[in-house]
């Protein structure tokens, strides 16, 4: 038993102890807060037009995120190139 | 609506919208491709120095995506510029700036550099964003954008081995600890519905799960900061980079470093001082002080075995992100009292000094390495006679990283040494020590590289190209101010950032009084 | 009931990716074991944002053609879009991490010969 | 990869439109019914893999050039950040949904809680499933060709 699993080992274990409280500490299904969702829910509509809630988060409310995610594909797809510039007919 | 009003979006959607445009602009020629490169870092830089003197009078500033008026429960995205993001900003953007120079003449002679140039704008803008962002999810993402291309920097040389392991190792560690983010970004949702941090600030009741989050925020953004435990990545990703790569990604490093001020200090900032648990909140200063200890040890006693001329820089990086540690966590104790300030101002003013000394030294190296294509340092000697210049700025950032006095490295070293001996002599001793330490190290490899006899091999080498002196001219230019001027510099630029850290009010107060 | 058996489920999925990625040899298993990791984290925000409603649960909270009683009694039955959107953006970035790596151990086979990650230890401290 | 059999090939060829036709549909209708630019772009991404399955990376390789498929990606990119810029310009807010109640195009609003789905509404946003879309189906597309052609070329130029 090498020293490295040693540590990764107690390491572990320690992780595992955090998560599984928070497991315990979570409901299920009954959120404890909801204001922002119940806003998102209620002016959808009005405020973007569009009548599905998750689509106007996804790129009205939080549009930002949503350009932020197109340049990650942008940039993993430039990354894959890059690395697979050597590769000639 | 005066100009100022839209800069800070601005400054991250103008390099993102150079990054879209470079594959299409380089399809024109080479030469169009750095200029335009150059040209948008040339903009921003502008923009961010206007936001600065801007933020710096007249306190934080916010810009709203999608809609002008705030709802009552933040629904949209927040950016949130305040003194201490726009601290970190000047950073990024002069080494992305100096950077890009570099690795116009550095680059020349490799393939697949249209993809290169999109990936730094990429890493830029990322950069940028981690530091101007308000929302908790926002600065996940661009975190995770700046942990894919500085992965995929990082593997540019494809057919070194060292590199793609370099790479591998550095792309496994940042995905889980972003998901470690992302799991505490999980739980602050849970438990407050927001995603907003002043939001989040203003109604933290550091609860048990806030605990558990505070704990994976602080480990997986300490970690990519290259705090002690999980530092392995920073050696081999810094030693197997190219030079202007290792360079960006020495700003990289310090933005993940500014997500953990921002946690430690606003989020988590009035529950520090407001809920008088001395008991845990004790707990986290000394936890960082200890992790600040051992890195500066690990980083300065590896320093000492490497025989790699980067690997050998990139350990004294490690060792120089535990000085600033040592400052945040003294500068933790005791908020605002005495030596807790000094100790936080030295801490913030090592991380612009850090990033501009060990910067220039990995520039040199990628100098040595573009001049004799030479990286180990036994195999290099008397370089000095041909390359002049390159030995002078190595002389400079060596005293620099170590702390002496005509140099910017000395003011920040001097304010971080005389709180911690207030709080606790013996870690002083330890920091100065291994200062003194680094300084021995350096000076071992100023002689094996630069001084010595003349070896055959190199005979012919010659000094590197005008854009890379221009660079690397540029740092040393600005290390000497620093170093001169350090009250000027302290006074207009350090201080309202650690100002904007400590009374993390002013920060909260600006997004609700918006709201309300 | 079903008590809280999702976050159960996370916590097991975050455990076995950990465990893979810490103890296993072969690079390929390291990667999986990652994205083991990433669904778990994807799940665990999933469920964050599910909220109870009648007997059948909550609905998507989009309108086209909702059920009547669900549009009676708007927010209350409807669950939390701001999971599902981040959720979106976590899956886009776990694609994108998977394309990188699985690039990058081609090339790392292609170079060594071997995905063991014993041998292709070179780099030293 | 090599080719496929016949049948495979032909098989293939049916019923590619009709993965197309689906992913584009639900790329276009992402703001009333679930699904929206990524959604739409990985299914009609999955019918292109369809087609390196069926006719051999190889095969495709040289038909199809890498650097064209980027540069289609980074229009669908200069879409997307195009708009939000067009949002800064018209509508004086970066990211803002300038179409919403104007009359140009996508203009009209549904009154709250209605369950009439009415394909001009939503101002922006189908633009930006559009632009999304685009982008991913070419992304996903080079990121599986390369990796395709990758793991069977005999050897790389070095």
């Amino acid at each position: 038993m090498s020293l490295r699993t040693i540590v990764a080992a107690v390491m572990f274990s320690i992780l595992a102890m955090f998560f599984v409280f928070t497991a315990f500490m979570l409901s299920f299904g009954v959120p404890k807060a909801t204001q922002m969702d119940d806003y998102i829910i209620m002016n959808t509509q009005k405020e973007t037009g569009t009548n599905s809630g998750v689509t106007t988060v996804v790129f009205d409310y939080r549009g930002f995120d949503t350009l932020g995610e197109a340049t990650i594909l942008f940039a993993a797809v430039s990354g894959v190139i890059m690395i697979f510039r050597r590769l000639k007919k | 609506m005066n100009f100022l009003e839209f800069t800070p979006p601005l400054i991250v959607a103008i390099p993102l919208f150079g990054a879209f445009l470079t594959p299409i602009i380089s399809k024109i020629n080479e030469k169009a491709r750095n200029i335009f490169a150059i040209l948008i870092l040339l903009i921003t830089a502008c923009l961010v120095f206007l936001l600065t003197q801007d933020v710096f009078t007249n306190g934080p500033r916010t810009y709203i995506f999608g809609d002008s008026n705030l709802a009552i429960p933040v629904v949209r995205i927040l950016f949130e510029v305040d003194g201490m993001s726009m601290f970190m900003a000047i950073i990024s953007i002069t080494l992305a700036l100096l950077g890009v120079i570099y690795s116009w003449s550095y680059m020349k002679e490799n393939d697949g550099l249209d993809k290169y140039y999109t990936l730094v704008l990429l890493l830029v803008a990322s950069m940028l964003g981690m530091e101007f962002t308000g929302d908790l999810f926002n600065f996940f993402v661009f975190l995770e954008i700046s942990c894919i291309t500085s992965c995929a920097l990082i593997a540019f040389y494809v057919n070194k081995g060292e590199s793609l392991e370099a790479a591998f190792k550095y792309i496994v560690i940042s995905s889980i600890g972003a998901l470690f983010v992302l799991f505490a970004v999980g739980l602050f949702y849970a438990q407050y519905n927001a995603l907003n941090m002043a939001t989040i600030a203003s109604v933290l009741s550091f609860g048990f799960l806030d605990k558990i989050a505070l704990v994976l925020l602080i480990a997986a953004l300490g970690m990519k900061a290259g705090l002690a435990p999980m530092h392995m990545w920073l050696p081999d990703s810094y030693g197997e980079a190219p030079a202007s790569v290792t360079f960006i990604l020495v700003a990289a490093t310090q933005a993940s470093l500014y997500g953990v001020l921002r946690i430690l200090f606003t989020v988590y900032g009035n529950a520090f001082t407001n809920i008088a648990s001395v008991f845990s909140s004790a707990i986290i200063h000394w936890f960082i002080i200890g992790l600040a200890l051992i890195t500066i040890l690990i980083g300065v006693i590896m320093a000492l075995i490497q025989t790699d001329f980067k690997r050998l820089i990139a350990f004294a990086a490690v060792a120089e992100i535990g000085y600033i540690f040592l400052g945040i966590g003294v500068g933790l104790t005791s908020l605002g009292v005495g030596y807790g300030k000094t100790a936080l101002e030295g801490g913030v003013f090592h991380i612009m000094n850090d990033a501009f000394d060990i910067g220039l030294l990995f520039l040199v190296a990628g100098a040595v390495y573009y001049a004799t294509k030479e990286t180990s340092l036994n195999k290099m000697g008397g370089l000095a006679r041909n390359m002049k210049y390159t030995a002078i700025f190595f002389i400079v950032g060596l005293l620099a990283v170590s702390g002496l006095p005509p140099f910017n490295g000395f003011v920040s070293k001097l304010l971080i040494y005389e709180s911690t001996f207030q709080l606790n002599p013996i870690i002083a001793i330890i920091a100065i020590l291994a200062s003194i330490l680094l300084l021995a190290i350096f000076v071992k490899v100023f002689y094996s590289v630069f001084m010595g006899p003349e070896l055959p091999k190199l005979k012919d080498v010659k000094e590197v190209p005008k854009s890379m002196l221009v660079a690397m001219g540029a740092i040393v230019v600005i290390i000497i101010i620093f170093g001169l001027f350090p009250n000027l510099i302290i006074n207009n630029i350090v201080q309202p950032a650690t100002n904007a850290l400590i009374n993390s009010s002013s920060y909260i107060s600006k997004v609700l009084s918006v709201v309300i | 009931m079903i008590y809280n058996i999702p976050f159960i489920a996370v916590v097991a999925m975050i455990f076995i990716g950990l465990y893979a990625v810490l103890f296993k040899r072969n690079l390929v298993k390291m990667v999986i074991g990652i994205i083991i990791i990433e669904s778990g984290v994807n799940l665990f925000l999933i469920t964050l944002g599910y909220r109870w409603f009648g007997e059948n649960g909550g609905v998507v909270p989009i309108f086209t053609n909702a059920p009547s009683e669900a549009i009676n009694n708007a927010p209350e039955s409807m669950v939390l879009p701001v999971p599902q959107a981040l959720t979106l953006t976590s899956i886009v970035i776990g694609v994108a991490v998977l394309a990188l790596m699985l690039s990058i151990v081609m090339h790392i086979y292609r170079h060594y010969g071997t995905l063991d990650v014993r041998k292709i230890r070179r780099l030293k401290e | 990869m090599s080719q496929m059999s016949k049948i495979v090939r032909t098989i293939s060829n049916i019923i590619f439109p009709f993965i197309m036709i689906f992913g584009l549909y639900v790329i276009a209708h992402g703001h009333l019914t679930p699904g929206g630019g990524f959604q739409g772009g990985a299914v009609a991404a999955s019918g292109c893999v369809l087609l390196i399955v069926a006719y051999g990376s190889a095969w495709i390789f040289e038909r199809i050039k890498v650097s064209r498929l980027s540069i289609f990606e980074s229009t669908g990119a200069l879409g997307f950040i195009g708009i939000a810029f067009l949002g800064l310009i018209l509508g004086g807010v970066f990211f803002k949904n300038f179409l919403v109640g104007s009359n140009i195009i996508f203009g009209n609003i549904p009154q709250t809680l209605s369950t009439s789905s009415d394909f001009n509404t939503a101002g922006a946003l189908p633009l930006m499933n559009f632009a999304v879309g685009v982008k991913v189906i070419s992304g996903l597309f080079v990121i599986v060709l390369i990796m395709a052609y990758a793991s069977c070329a005999k050897e790389w130029k070095k």
